[in-house]
């Protein structure tokens, strides 16, 4: 048997900016088992501390709750990969909490057929924040991206619609049947992963001006 | 209209007070952010940069809250008055910034046009945030805090590897301070003008 | 020879959210020549202070340069005619610079035919946000407003697009002869004027459906 590669810590990533989590890649083993440990110490601070949560965030990861996250601090995180031939420990690795903010994808997007007062028909989506997402109190602002495209199209209309959670489209294609999804994004972090697509068939005379 | 009867209460309301000050906070930091990203990709690559401004901005005297908890926790008044006092702490930096930054080798026009304008927009937020504080606390919020820069000997430094490090400093400083006031005031924002149900 | 009649201030605007000018209608003055000077203070203020410039936004105009101009208050503003027999004062006209700015209109409008993969064509509209505005964009949010309408018709259509600054248009009347304009405004402003004309002639063959 061999001592374990060098371990790597591949993404760490925070939901809503109160808890995050870091994976890793497991090493290369020579067939021996391999036991892995966290350890990060904060930016001001000597002391090192172990990861408080191998379990929450899957195989191979590590979950700090909001007891252990703090903002506007650098942590540096290392891995350390073990068998019973010795050890080997990974480059260490830099995080911001700040700026590893990555929303779940907004939920409950639905889209329905409406009439202007001028008689012109839209289709009205409606969707809502991601459930951890405080956006009540102000400590997470979202902005919401939207994209729409005719079932058997190829290319998706992107529509960016700010901090909205509902949005009109007008020039759309009757008869077609439309499949939507809408993403969100931190303020100034990134975005998440498209919602679960969404569907509407619109009727034939579902005419854009009378 | 504006001020339908005269100049009796004719203000801009605390609201769009609000309202405007965190559009430029959010501003500011998005510059910061952009200025931060584009000098640590031409002149920060492979130097290692990061390990060494751990704990080494001019404003961490300034205790300020870490997390949603602490942040929800504070008054209103102290959180506003740590907000105008890492402000004022910026305006000396900045100013220094504008005039030194021209001096990097090759520094592109996009890092100077916003070394200008995150200075002038800085000052803009101070004169907002003085306005809402005088709305808020006509008497003022007592001791003002302010954190003094000593930072510009290393801006003009000879040896280029630590002039850069700490133009890299203050940047990374920059970007996270500017967060931090656009974060606060988005707080403050929804929990004075809209009872924390934004 | 008489007292001049009473002045009036006719509009504020600023372009784009940095400076502002004001402009004022002289008075009838009864043949006698008439000095024109502005007053301004701002809320909660007593001290009034003149015109910082009386020449850059041209005749009958006070120009408010980045100093001078303040987005946290409100300015009082008043205008004094004075010729050699009295003077007389205007109404005070209130000015909250966020809710005058009225950008210069967008540019660079081009239409042009597109297919969609699926066969069906379609009027794909761009434009480009006006110059002085397009630096700044995290700072002068800009929505837009699209008209539409065939050359001899009446009726414009009209579509508010949001930030986008590309539209799709499906309901077109084929062999048609369409002009269109766009325009814009910052979220609490004014529209902008409309852009120059743009024109499109369409195909007798512009199917909307194959």
């Amino acid at each position: 048997g061999q001592p374990p590669g060098k371990p790597e810590l591949i993404k760490c990533r925070s939901p809503e900016k109160e808890t995050f989590s870091c994976w890793w890649k497991p090493v290369s083993d020579g067939g021996l088992p391999t036991n892995y440990t966290l350890f990060y110490n904060n930016e001001g601070e000597e002391s090192f501390y172990e990861c408080p949560d191998y379990t929450t965030a899957g195989p191979n990861s590590c979950y700090f709750d909001k007891k252990h996250t703090s903002l506007w601090t650098i942590y540096n995180i290392t891995i350390k990969a073990t068998n019973e031939m010795g050890s080997n420990i990974s480059e260490p690795h830099y995080v911001d909490v700040t700026y590893i903010v990555q929303p779940n994808p907004p939920v409950n997007l639905s889209l329905a057929l409406n009439k202007h007062t001028d008689g012109k028909l839209y289709l009205l989506m409606n969707w809502s924040s991601p459930p951890l997402a405080d956006v009540r109190s102000g400590w997470l602002t979202l902005e919401y991206e939207l994209r729409l495209k005719p079932e058997e199209g190829e290319e998706w209309e992107t529509i960016f619609v700010g901090q909205r959670t509902k949005y009109k489209v007008f020039s759309l294609i009757p008869g077609e049947k439309y499949i939507a999804q809408v993403r969100c994004k931190s303020d100034h972090g990134e975005w998440s992963k498209w919602s679960s697509e969404s569907y509407i068939h619109l009727p034939k005379e579902f005419r854009l001006k009378d | 209209p504006i001020c339908p009867n005269g100049s009796i209460s004719c203000q801009v309301s605390l609201g769009d007070l609000f309202d405007r000050a965190v559009k430029l906070s959010h501003y500011i930091h998005s510059l910061s952010s952009e200025m931060f990203n584009e000098f640590d990709e031409r002149y920060a690559q492979g130097r290692g940069f990061i390990t060494k401004a751990i704990n080494s901005c001019h404003t961490s005297s300034l205790t300020t809250p870490e997390d949603k908890e602490q942040a929800q926790q504070i008054h209103h008044e102290d959180l506003l008055n740590l907000v105008m006092g890492v402000l004022n702490s910026w305006n000396d930096p900045l100013l220094h910034l504008v005039s030194e930054v021209q001096t990097i080798k090759e520094a592109p026009d996009t890092i100077l046009w916003k070394a200008v304008e995150i200075e002038e927009q800085n000052k803009r937020l101070l004169e907002g945030m003085e306005k809402i504080v005088g709305r808020l606390h006509p008497g003022g919020l007592g001791n003002e805090l302010y954190s003094r820069w000593s930072g510009l000997p290393s801006l003009q430094l000879p040896d280029e590897d630590s002039r850069l490090f700490a133009f890299y400093n203050l940047l990374h400083c920059l970007r996270r301070d500017s967060h931090k006031i656009d974060n606060y005031l988005k707080l403050l924002k929804c929990r004075l003008i809209h009872d924390s149900n934004c």
